[in-house]
């Protein structure tokens, strides 16, 4: 915040925290900041964190929900580490959140919830506010609560209603420091309470006496923050979140592919909510079959594949665990299928409502037999798109079951999303066979190792498949030792085959130098933000960030040798590390890991880097 | 009775057509050959050409049925036929689509596709081959098995209460269950074509015999000499009326169980015996008979439950084919572009 | 009845020493609030010793319940709660198994041990807390969700048959059934104790309320407003009479279906009306009980069955101290040493 | 066959192998002579292998059903490769097995059966006793068939009951070339048949037509063999296969524990006779419990552990991957419980009743988050019982899961097993907490890192475990960040502590030079002959063993070192290999992979290390 225009402090990027109980609404009004950062042009992404109780108890630090974004004038790629700005609804989110937020940013809080009894239930022994432990920050005591209250019982709403009002006056008061237009909000209200005018109004008025209030304040005026619009590519945007991102890139993959989408799954976080998005899209063709289990969510995909659907099943790690056996199925059948995994902490239960890369290891080799499909990786919501889209290719068009691998930090984050137009993604060309050809043989493969799409309804094409070792290009059950030998390494170079027919590695940095992250997954934000902070420092530094793990691109061998070191951080004890050691053991890897059920922060990733320059 | 419709002229193959060029590797006088055998004589007559038929299954000697059709195939992994079979259906509603599994496969591993499917009602037949044993993995006991029967991993007699197939599934909520003996060709033809017409879910129990590993599970009443006092063919809006010389009715006793009776002994008359309503909602009946057998009543045969209900895939064709209609998401760009969007 | 005779003098604690210190962390309003305290209530009542007694769970807001109480306990994964409770029963039948369940835990992803651990009839206590939704996911719709309701899954309806969770029970052979309300603490508390009493599986299906994302599930029959007309509290041996003023009860009309009548209208009397017979063997009139409901007939309440059977680890302690009587293989080197061997 | 002594060739060592069709008794026959072996004194390994159909069709090429048997002098390690005697009841076993006879070894072939409809059956063009095509053998042509059914007819036994004595007669002729006393097996019969006194009378009568009839004809005469006792250590010993040997290794441990066994288990290929084996022995108060599918098998096993039981579940690779999301309950839960994969050929239903070794990924890898196991190998059917002891021991001291790996080939074969006392086994002491301890808490650790095992129905130690992440020492559920880092790296460190309490790695062989062996599970005993052929011809050649395979023995890194090249001979396409990269990256290694179905032969692995040497 360096210079002053217009009373505005500049920043190239800030973080904003709203925090609360769980019923505060605090994941509203962080959707509407988000919105309103859309319309002021710049490029953000966001993370929803919320306790894994429905309703966890007021109060209390383990029921405290917060909303972050993540905002600024360049790329955004991640939803940010330190807070400029903390709204704290009561006593608790506060004691949670001070830890991470930056020296001197600007602290709001609820002056009215800070009872005795509130900072007792939250854990506290003497009063933040007054004890000196805020002294470094601009600290704003707002009468949230009385100046709600009175507000809205002005239009005639009783007092015990304003609570629902709350969190609209704290975000006036943030749309004051960023000085928003109140109108995306308004816009909102509007169609959201549309049969209700005393609502509409009600949240409009307590919108501006929020940011009303903020103007008066003296903590205010010179805490004031101008953000400049990103200079993003010409186009249309929207705000995505990762898992419909997932949802849409495997429904432009159905539109691209000609086939219908039959999605098998079963619910559970975070997953679940591909579920949900792909349920809403019946208009589209869309077959959702919530199944009694995991194994009957991909085991149905698999009978949908078999039948000629585009089949996908979706689970987190516990889910993708049960699925192990049928993934099987899907391998020595060779039909297509997706399955996507949410990757959240194990293991086992873990904790489900956290992210993890942990399921890695399981992706590539958790299942019986010489059993290899391939795993791809998306590193944002909005790459999910793509991600999605080429899990779908690759399936399809090589006759294969693709792992993709995402995670709770990517799948309940969100980022602004430029809107492609589904014509301009590749068209799938799915190995369909034709009706009576007589040289159709269920295992006779071209020239890629595929073999063809037979499905039920054409003429002529009858044929049986399952479980059992095949033989070679008929398809018939063999236990012929030689054609096992055969099949066994065909089904590897098929799969292995799939590199020829992937985008080759990019790297982003220096393209040779002192030393090269690898990173995959949801850790791309931060590793990028990190490789950026140390090129300006003058740091000989690249990065690759691998959306296709297995296979591989053919060139990556090739980078690693152009640096002095390799470091691979990853949110887990080192799995890419062990795959990588398999894949290119000429080369050593150091690594950085962290298994708290959080994402990286830029600044430890820094340190980590620089430990090895 | 919900029904399809079969259009005969559709027929388009034969017998021989529909058997598949693999060797079949049933021991001989295992109960599956006769089985098999109705099916491929019974699939002619279903009206559908032959590229629209899927015969799927799980794992066991009963599950190798598939490799001995020549029509669409899939022989699963255990115990899932159920969830490969409600893929396949859903995905397209117009193949008959056929599942073969047995006592194993569907009862034990895939105990929990099979009550779900039932529950869905989606519209596919259910071969249950019931030994009441492990076949494939030689000699074990299945969840079917009696009571103290002595198998491989039973050394000192089972001590497990047997599942039902019948009971289990009408408490699943089945829309249509029958039974049958796979000695019996002709009522299994019979029985199989009554399950494709079916609107909905059907099973059909096959009482099958193993002669390896437990030869003999149902001769009790399965053996030709006994057949006649030991089952009785039910046939909806028929008495229950059965025994060599057709003397013999089931009634409900003063404690509203069933009871088995003579006509013409004690005053009991035909007019007293009652009659099969399979089309009832009302499960208790159905359960009544599905589970009565020795030592006092005959075991059912013939289509105990079929009534007509909501079909799975039917309502979800209809809510897609609403939805294209009043759905403004007519692609995936207006889905991309819904919502709140921006230019820049 | 097959009873377990309660020694009450071995009652050494209290509800406050069962109670654990966790922080009890369901929804405010949740059902499970009132079925957690009737338990805790409960316990000290049936003459276990606090360290034998076990309470195990599958995932979802219900099967949180083994951390509130304050003896061993297990919080398994999902679905299982029914093989770990078996494996923990059948390794120390001395234990008072108590496994708390919910209707997606036990019903969607854990049907299959559901259905096989009443078959088998291991002596364990189910809590079946049908809140007829997914609570712990927020929201989807679950296998006892009523067919049309919108979900966060289903935003058309669900087109999916519910099971009936008694109803199912009883076509797996299950011993013992029982329904209560969440908002009745007395009659929970007896249902409970009658199922410790059942030697054999108990299961107890709660009709819980969700206030989040199924409020009101069973508003219709369960309202204190409603629920004299809408229910029926059956009990052995008694007359099935319901009804704000005693006035209605059941019979089996001319088509074998159970009809409500009115006593004193169209010439019928209290001798016209059914006796609640829960120990006969026979599914049928307890299935017809177990799924009748609105709008014609009440909902029922208490216990519905609960036969006599032998018991899975019984007969297994049984066949355990029968061998160790009568084998010649009293130790494993017994066993090294047994049939054909040879020194050198 | 050197030098001749009363008539007889001397041999080191000898391969047996009748062949017939499914129901022509070639178990039995094979069984027979193998005890007949043993009472011969010499050391002997056998292999069963029959097609995966019940009663597969008769005189097919799929339908023959084989039993081999290697003995010898010295030490034996493997079935066998050639066969130097093949008993073939039929064209089909013989068109089957040729390929696989020493040249001039004995082939003793029923001459009845060779019908044209028979041979035409087995798929033979012409006769192969005439064409010429057995010239290189010693070809015994014996009326197996018409003269069985001469001598059981005069006993009175009907005709078409003769082909029950079929192969009885054949092991009389080899019996006569080993010079075989017949009481071994009269004795069988005298048991067998106690209640029906003429079949045994025909079956002896059978035996001795055989005999005799063996001793008159002169192409036998010149072709007895004579191999001496083997020189084995004095001690009882018996013929024990390989599952029958885990089954066992599990009750040792059981009663070297002290706790009662509990197995939960739902029957598989080729795992079902460890079930099966276990449930007979109800007199020492085994529990088994057939489940309803493999994921009940191990919860019901975990429920016991809880319970205080010795828990084990045993299966074969799809079941392994059932189990894997439960198993990761038992690494959180910290239970001990032992996980028996009785591999087979993959992916999915495969080749189920063929050996592999290709589930050592799944073992290792094949679960969400991280989670930690112990992996284990046995060797060999006798050293099964060992290492089932031994995963027993980890599971029970440690408090942690362990996946004991065996195969197919391990545990249907059979060899000779010296017979321990129970007593000389180690004693198991599980770390169960006591009564009323005041200062027991859930997951307070000892210096090893392992918990306690508090068990129900103790007084004052009443606790809750469960799958969500645990607060380090009182085992509440935790949520906390820096929590679970610490509980992950505290799972990921319990087990690799382990590495302490195995025994360090043996070396077979020369202990430094130019080639090390590095094998794992049942391709040990092709190795060790290898290596030993190798180096009679004074190649300087070592081998490793290894059976702890996670954690590995502490000195594993030090013995790679001592050789100028590494190789890995696998029957999978270089699992392990992936592990020793990712433990040990500064060695390089060289494959030999072979996924048929089927061992690795001795001169196949002679050739592939001769390659490196
Ligand atoms: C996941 C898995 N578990 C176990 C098996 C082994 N298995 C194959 S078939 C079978 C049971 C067969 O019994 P059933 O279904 O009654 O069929 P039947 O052979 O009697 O016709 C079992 C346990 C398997 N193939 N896969
Ligand atoms: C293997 C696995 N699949 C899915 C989930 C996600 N999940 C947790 S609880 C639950 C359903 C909860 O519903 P119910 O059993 O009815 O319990 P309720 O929350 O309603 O009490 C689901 C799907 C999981 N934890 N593990
Ligand atoms: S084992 Fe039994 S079920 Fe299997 S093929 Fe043979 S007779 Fe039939
Ligand atoms: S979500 Fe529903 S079931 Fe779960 S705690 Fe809240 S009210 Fe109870
Ligand atoms: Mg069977
Ligand atoms: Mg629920």
């Amino acid at each position: 915040m360096a210079n002053k225009e217009n009373g505005m402090n500049e920043a190239e990027h800030v973080v904003v925290r709203f925090t609360g109980d769980s019923g505060d609404g605090m994941q509203l009004v962080g959707n509407l900041f988000s919105d309103s950062t859309a319309f002021a042009g710049n490029d953000f992404a966001t993370f929803p964190d919320y306790p894994s109780e429905i309703r966890a108890p007021q109060g209390t630090v383990a029921g405290v929900s917060g909303f972050q974004i993540h905002f600024g004038h360049q790329a955004i790629y991640t939803s940010g580490d330190l807070a400029d700005v903390l709204v704290s609804m009561n006593p608790a989110p506060l004691k949670k959140n001070l830890s991470t937020v930056k020296p001197g940013a600007t602290i709001i809080v609820d002056v009215d919830a800070f009872t005795e009894k509130a900072l007792k239930r939250a854990g506290y022994d003497s009063n933040p506010l007054t004890d000196g432990s805020l002294d470094g920050y601009n600290l704003v005591e707002a009468p949230i609560t009385s100046a709600t209250e009175k507000t809205v019982m002005e239009l005639g709403i009783e007092k015990k209603m304003a609570s629902k009002f709350r969190n609209v006056f704290a975000l006036g008061i943030v749309f004051y420091i960023f000085n928003r237009d109140l109108k995306t909000a308004d816009e909102f209200f509007e169609k959201k309470f549309a049969k209700k005018p005393l609502l509409v109004e009600a949240n409009k008025k307590v919108l501006r006496v929020g940011a009303n209030y903020a103007d008066t304040i003296e903590a205010l005026s010179s805490h004031r923050i101008n953000v400049h619009a990103s200079e993003l590519e010409k186009g249309r945007y929207r705000n995505i979140i990762g898992n419909t991102a997932t949802a849409w890139g495997i429904l432009a993959a159905m539109e691209r592919s000609g086939r219908s989408l039959f999605l098998g799954s079963y619910p559970i976080t975070p997953a679940t909510s591909i579920l949900e998005e792909l349920a809403k899209w019946k208009s589209l063709g869309v077959k959702t079959f919530q199944a009694e289990d995991e194994i009957a969510g991909i085991v149905s995909s698999i009978g949908s594949s078999f039948a000629g659907a585009f089949a996908v099943t979706s689970t987190s790690g516990p889910g993708l665990a049960l699925k192990s056996e049928a993934i099987g199925l899907a391998v020595i059948t060779e039909l297509p299928i997706v399955i996507i995994d949410v990757q959240r902490g194990g293991p086992s239960t873990g904790l489900p409502t956290k992210t993890e890369q942990s399921d890695l290891l399981q992706a590539m080799w958790g299942r019986n037999g010489e059993s290899p499909v391939v795993v791809l990786a998306a590193n944002s919501p909005s790459n999910s798109f793509y991600m999605a889209f080429e899990a779908a290719r690759i399936a399809m068009e090589h006759m294969t079951p693709v792992i993709l691998l995402s995670d709770g930090y990517i799948g309940n984050g969100s980022e602004v999303f430029k809107i492609p137009k589904v014509a301009d993604l590749p068209k799938i060309n799915p190995p369909i066979a034709q009706a009576n050809d007589p040289d159709y043989q269920p295992y006779a493969r071209d020239e890629r190792l595929v073999r063809k799409w037979a499905i039920p309804g054409t003429p002529g094409l009858e044929h049986r498949i399952g479980g059992l070792e095949k033989e070679d290009i008929y398809g018939n059950v063999s236990y012929e030792a030689l054609n096992h030998q055969k099949m066994t390494e065909l089904r590897e170079k098929k799969v292995r085959n799939i590199a020829n027919f992937i985008p080759l590695q990019e790297v982003y940095g220096d393209t040779t130098g002192d030393l090269l992250v690898v990173n995959w997954g949801s850790t791309y934000g931060a590793s990028h933000e990190a490789v950026d902070e140390l090129r300006k420092e003058g740091k000989k530094i690249g990065m690759v960030n691998l959306n296709y793990i297995h296979p591989m691109p053919r060139n990556v061998a090739e980078i690693f040798a152009q640096y002095k070191k390799i470091i691979v951080p990853e949110l887990n004890l080192g799995q890419l590390v062990k795959i990588l050691k398999v894949e290119f053991p000429q080369f050593s890897y150091h690594q950085y890991n962290k298994v708290q059920g959080v994402p990286f922060t830029k600044s430890e990733l820094v340190n980590a880097f620089k430990n090895l320059l | 009775m919900s029904e399809k419709t079969i259009n005969v002229n559709e027929v388009t193959f034969t017998k021989k057509d529909v058997t598949s060029d693999q060797m079949v590797k049933w021991c001989p006088g295992c109960g599956d050959h006769a089985i098999l055998n109705s099916f491929l004589k019974m699939l002619p007559q279903i009206g559908k050409k032959r590229e629209d038929i899927a015969v799927l299954s799980g794992i066991g000697c009963s599950s190798r049925f598939p490799y001995y059709v020549n029509t669409y195939g899939f022989h699963g992994i255990h115990g899932r036929a159920a969830a490969l079979a409600s893929g396949t259906k859903i995905a397209n509603p117009n193949l008959s689509v056929w599942m073969v599994s047995g006592d194993g496969d569907s009862l034990a591993i895939g105990g929990n596709h099979f009550i779900h499917v039932l529950r869905r009602n989606i519209d596919i037949n259910i071969l249950l081959l019931n030994n009441k044993i492990y076949g494939l993995t030689k000699g074990q006991y299945s969840p079917t098995t009696p009571m103290g029967k002595i198998t491989k991993t039973s050394p000192q007699g089972t001590i497990e209460h047997p599942f039902n197939p019948g009971e289990l599934a009408i408490g699943a909520e089945a829309t249509f269950f029958a039974r049958t003996l796979d000695n019996n060709p002709k009522m299994m033809t019979e029985i199989m074509l009554e399950a494709e017409k079916h609107k909905g879910t059907s099973l059909i129990e096959f009482m099958q015999n193993c002669v390896i590993f437990y030869n003999g599970a149902h001769a009790y009443f399965a053996d030709r000499e006994f057949r006649a006092e030991r089952t009785i063919l039910l046939k909806h809006g028929e008495k229950m009326i059965y025994g060599k010389n057709n003397d013999k009715g089931l009634i409900l006793d003063e404690t509203n169980h069933i009871k088995s009776v003579v006509i013409g002994e004690n005053g009991i008359t035909e007019d007293d015996i009652l009659v099969h309503n399979a089309t009832t909602n009302d499960p208790g009946l159905h359960m009544m008979l599905a589970t009565m057998g020795a030592p006092d009543l005959p075991v059912a045969l013939g289509v105990i439950r079929s009534v007509e209900s909501r079909v799975y895939e039917d309502q979800l064709e209809e809510i897609i084919s609403d939805a294209k209609v009043n759905s403004k998401i007519k692609t995936v760009d207006d889905l991309l572009n819904s919502g709140n969007t921006w230019e820049i």
